[in-house]
């Protein structure tokens, strides 16, 4: 049985380190170029939007098309803003995880256009289900910076009162639901959320986002299933940011199809956007937050993006792709996209955006300060180690009360 | 008081349920208009409409995930996986997500899902519609699990369990859902109106979750069972002709280890009984627990009368199920041991 | 929350008891019309056949377009042969386990073409994964009938030794695999057997059978997307019989979209075919078949057909669907299509037709007689009780043995 | 001899077993270019190529079902799971598949699949990259359970597995990859190089499955342990003084019992000692086993070392973790019981 005689199909490898990089596989389409169905169009003329790409900025930073959401320069500046505080949050928090004062990070550099237009092209009261990468969801929505890093520092207003690494947040007052460590499981219970949304005769909906490795899991299917069974009001964001950890999109299932085209086979609209472009994410989210309001069910995005940086603090991605990849990804950086286009509107310079930069440094900082003050590992208030026997139950049972107790004696407490 | 089978007991705590309370909503594979392949949710769906009382995709995993995401929207799902046999794909959900959910959130969420599932063998199902997983279940922190042995208290306990915040896995011992089957099969069945707990108010009661009974007291030895095997239990006592204190432990978790514990002090001796397979069963768990507790009292080593470490063959349903004479014949050796 | 409030969408219920069938929702294109793609076709140029339905016998009885397998009359005459002794042995084992001598049955009825055209298409070395509803595999590869009613007997000649269910069969050398009680699970592991089959360089191809209720379970993308990955030499059929026990089709997620159409989204060619034309179902299958055997991967095939009797004899129909819905299901019945069509050939008549049915029924009996001879519940030999503690592991461990003797002791052995 | 660490170990089985016999591959999340994210797998594509080291979907389910399947036809795969957190979308094709097999089919089929996995906590991974599941696989009939605790073990026992015809689980305990801990978490990190068992030979040997080994001789207590705590028992026993007898399991399925109990009847003293949850672990059969068949050598009650509870709290691992105190504390319990 050597390799040779084999017939079986191993997906082709991507660049490799050492190798120059490689998107020939990489299908786009023209800014402006794909059409925008009416959200009651049947599915078959949907259906041409699972294998194209909606996009809405083209190369000189003007939007153009159908798909264009024709947003003030305001909202954009807002969008910008949350961007660029995603981006440098995540830089200031790798650097502090390098520095051992936190025990794991993991950024979400070069996707914040698909949190920050997600969550913007939403309802505040509409209900998000993550993954572990969408940590513009929570500065779109205005989560404290200092309840972020309280939860990756484990500390004393942690709000996972240190049970989960960094990263897993969760919002209850902002209809953030809580990040697994276990991939794609948030998938089917978003769509159980917006069946119960649609139950109650409630007006929102539900939205979820994995990444395009998580797709192959069970979850997904379930997912889909459910979904276009009831015609629940959610949408299903997958984030095809072309790797899961050193493995390409391809071995997820993605080299003979798209990700979006998974959707018209269960009887979804499916709908490939390009994820570095502000509008173009906006405009998709916003007009399958629409359909989803109408009653006209669900929808798949796949939003084609590019993982920017390492998996994680625990990974080193120089290991299995080539260092120059990210620089030769065609679609680009979403905040330099969308400044490009704030510029072409006269809404935007370089000097506002180093001011810019600037302020939400010194906020950041300001705010790691804060959140040290509620302890960090070296010194500051901890948690009381008593804590991690609650909630296990709504009420402690007395097997839990007993351990607990042999805890605090062993602690001397 | 009206009387009930297990099977009229589950569905009218169903139909209590939904009639109470506008969050409570039934759901699994041929649940509505159907109503259920054993028949547990015969006639909600005409009553409460294909809103409340859902048929849903054959995916065990999606019926479980689902039922969470509702459960964070502030429903009450009851869903029915329709053989015990089959909860495995909802392993993940259930394991990873509805059990760890409050924790993880620090109580900020959580999903107040029951999975009620027919468990247990005798009804020529073979290995796949007649295992008793409920061991399993008991090892992961986060869900309590309930198993009843008599129409009143399944009624009882599933009320608790919709009622409860907590997530609750809820084993319904179906070779008892049409009466109380005590381990001899040659014998013609005997229905539930003939045992006092076939007496089932049609109204809302509920029995607590967490708290076991003691179904037959007695002097010389302590039998632990639940579901299918406390009646089983009775039967073996009776050949046995001992003077024996049954436990019906009702909620495997969290466990009542006061009654039981207190019982073994005062007999000295302990005989544990599960249809399950033997090895890391919950019986393990049972003997571990009343040896740590009882070891200054015990009078000979605790006795596991169990499934056999196989799975439940098609064929020898009776030499498979741990039925009277092995109990019986347990019983004798804990009370001859010295 | 009065129902009426509600927004969630309940696919429409089918035709329940008292109302007259209604099979409007089934789409079906005329005999012939359905083109045949070379199987070396791009994936595009497939698509449509998930959403038409192939057929070659017209209602007159005439083979017809481009998919038409032009078989012999012996072949036919074969392929009826098969598919009247699954029949006939189907009911004379119904009424058997009426009788209360085996403890279970579940027919094929109304969907002998999918397996009898199936396994013919294929080659004797292929490897089946069947559900529970392939009979008509075991009859169509020529497993003896005794072997299948000791099965069905739990008796000494029991290929399972008494530990399955009836029906649960399996065969080694006839290249069958065992039928599980936990649906779906054969899909994703034919998928790894025929990934094998490439790895190892054999030019021998995989081929699973699944219902469409079933295909709500994980185990359906999971072969989907290991199928699609590997490009592995396998054929995943969903046989569609419009029911899931009580449940219609659209619950499992039938409404939008049919179950072939979920191949191309994950690059799988989906076939949409008339499950109850023998030569349609053989034409495929052949065609499916000749795309793996070539190294063109994966094929799913939607075999639409009915479920002409109950579930399995746990089961009433009547309960959940109108008693006449099966005449008025508008394919028909597999058998007498193709009886027709061999009378229209001049190669069938009525009195044949008689003289099978006879030499067939009297060929089960006396294969009953036999079987009977190794045991049934109240008369004959009867397997060792013993037994029930072997092959757990390959070899026995010693806590298993000392449970043996322990029973052993209790029987007074 | 060659020195190695757990991981090099068990890339050094793979290797060997690659090497030998075509018919095993190696399959899993990253395991192929990348070499595993604990490394596991380094090389062996290059090596072998990625027909034998193959790339996977992230998709347990898929991983078994298709490892399953190609067992069935004839190769021997060796998969990988990320972590043990993550095999429950894998469950129910282990339970009611892998497990089964040769069972239903009377011997005509199965699969001879080994699944890896690393397990254990104490790396700051939180509740979902810390846990121990071993408890609920060693409940499932038909497949066996091994875990190892030193890199000669773990080669010689993964070699064993690969090369048995039954499925087996392995479990890889993570924290002692690169070093024998020994749950005194401030002290600097010791090499495997600094052990006995760090030697392992660089060819094809093996350790049997289901055979413990008694790690240290002693008279006055048992110590039944596995994995990581294998290690820690040892500086437990240090510190509380004692001439214990510590025992490591090595295979948990099946069970050599005839070691522990020959032990424990001997000492008439038993501490068992788990990383995983306490309710319904390992710990509760073990004390079962140990209660039944040393019931009259017993001088105290048996006591369970194990993780609380609760899910693994990424803040709170050392005060999660079953360390050397605790172990101290118990065996001085059980020594000053009477
Ligand atoms: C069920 C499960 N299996 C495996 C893992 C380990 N794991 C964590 S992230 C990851 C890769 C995910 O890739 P993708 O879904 O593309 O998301 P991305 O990291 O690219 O955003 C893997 C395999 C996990 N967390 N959960
Ligand atoms: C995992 C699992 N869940 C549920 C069942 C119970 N069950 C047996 S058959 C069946 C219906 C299957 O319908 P379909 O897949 O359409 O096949 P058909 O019976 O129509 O051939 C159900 C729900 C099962 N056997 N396994
Ligand atoms: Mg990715
Ligand atoms: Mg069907």
């Amino acid at each position: 049985m050597a390799a040779h005689e084999s017939r079986l199909h191993i997906p082709p490898s991507p660049a490799r380190p050492g190798e120059p990089p490689d998107f020939s596989y990489l299908k786009t389409s023209p800014a402006g170029s794909v059409p925008r169905p009416e959200i009651t169009a049947p599915l078959v003329t949907i259906e041409p939007l699972a294998s194209e790409m909606v996009r809405v900025l083209d190369d000189a930073g003007t939007a153009i098309g159908p798909w264009n959401p024709h947003l003030d320069p305001e909202d954009l500046q807002v969008g910008l803003r949350h961007m660029v505080l995603t981006r440098r949050f995540d830089d200031r928090m790798l650097r502090i995880q390098r520095q051992g004062r936190i025990t794991f990070y993991l950024k979400s550099s070069g996707e914040e256009a698909v949190s920050v237009a997600g969550a913007m092209a939403l309802r505040p009261d509409d209900m998000l289900f993550p993954s572990y990468r969408n940590q513009g969801l929570y500065i779109a929505r205005g989560r404290s910076l200092v309840d972020l890093m309280c939860q990756c520092l484990s500390n004393t207003r942690d709000m996972c009162k240190g049970r989960q690494m960094p990263v897993l947040y969760h919002w209850g007052s902002g209809n953030i639901f809580s990040i697994s460590g276990n991939l794609a499981t948030q998938f089917p219970q978003a769509v159980g959320w917006a069946m119960a949304a649609a139950l109650k005769g409630e007006d929102r909906l539900a939205s979820s986002w994995i990444g395009e490795g998580a797709t192959a899991e069970a979850d997904f299917h379930h997912a889909l299933t459910f979904a276009a069974v009831y015609q629940a009001p959610v949408i299903l964001n997958v984030v095809n940011n072309q790797w899961a950890i050193s493995t390409s999109q391809k071995i997820a299932g993605g080299e003979l199809s798209t990700f979006a085209a998974r959707g018209p086979g269960y009887g979804i609209p499916g709908i490939r956007v390009d994820g570095n472009d502000f509008l173009a994410v906006y405009a998709v989210m916003q007009w399958a937050a629409e359909r989803a309001r109408r009653g006209n069910g669900p929808t798949l995005i796949e939003h084609v993006t590019y993982r920017a940086s390492a998996h994680s603090t625990s990974d080193d991605p120089s290991r299995y792709r080539p260092q120059e990849e990210g620089r030769a990804w065609p679609l680009g950086d979403p905040i330099a996209r969308l400044e490009r286009h704030l510029e072409v509107l006269g809404a935007w310079s370089a000097d506002r955006q180093d001011r810019l930069e600037k302020e939400l440094d010194a906020h950041i900082v300001e705010c790691w300060r804060e959140a040290a003050t509620y302890g960090t590992p070296s010194e500051g208030p901890s948690l009381d180690p008593m804590t991690l026997f609650e909630d296990v139950f709504k009420e402690m049972p007395k097997s839990l009360a007993r351990q607990r107790d042999e805890l605090k004696a062993l602690l001397g407490g | 008081m009206p009387q009930m089978n297990l099977v009229q007991a589950v569905n009218s705590a169903l139909d209590v349920m939904l009639g109470r309370d506008p969050s409570v909503v039934v759901m699994g594979e041929d649940v509505g208009y159907f109503g259920g392949v054993f028949r547990c949710t015969e006639g909600l769906q005409r009553k409460y409409g294909e809103h409340r009382v859902i048929d849903t995709p054959i995916a065990e995993g999606g019926i479980v995930a689902a039922a969470i995401g509702m459960g964070v929207n502030g429903l009450r799902p009851v869903a029915e996986i329709q053989f015990a046999d089959y909860v495995y794909p909802a392993f993940d959900q259930i394991v990873s997500e509805l059990a760890r959910l409050r924790y993880r959130t620090a109580g900020e969420f959580s999903a107040a899902v029951t999975v009620r599932m027919p468990c247990g063998g005798g009804i020529r199902g073979g290995q796949t519609h007649s295992q008793s997983p409920e061991g399993i279940f008991t090892h992961v922190c986060g869900i309590k699990v309930v198993m009843p042995s008599n129409p009143y208290d399944a009624k009882g306990l599933l009320v608790s369990s919709i009622e409860d915040d907590d997530p609750v896995i809820f084993f319904e011992p179906k070779r008892i859902y049409n009466g109380p089957f005590d381990g001899d099969w040659h014998k013609p069945a005997v229905p539930w109106s003939t045992h006092s707990k076939g007496d089932v108010p049609a109204g809302h009661y509920t029995v607590p979750l967490c708290r076991a009974e003691i179904v037959r007291t007695g002097a010389d030895v302590t039998i632990l069972a639940y579901g299918t095997m406390v009646h089983v239990a009775e039967a073996a006592v009776r050949l046995a002709g001992v003077d024996a204190e049954i436990i019906d432990l009702r909620t495997l978790v969290p466990l009542d280890t006061d009654t039981m514990c207190s019982s073994v002090c005062k007999t000295g001796r302990c005989v544990i009984v599960h249809e399950a397979t033997r090895f890391s069963g919950f019986g393990a768990e049972l003997s571990a627990t009343v040896q740590e507790e009882c070891f200054w009292h015990l009078l000979a080593p605790i006795q596991r009368v169990t499934g056999w470490d196989t799975p439940y063959p098609h064929a020898f349903e009776w030499e498979y199920f741990p039925g009277p004479a092995r109990i019986a014949a347990a019983i004798k050796t804990v009370m001859e041991a010295s």
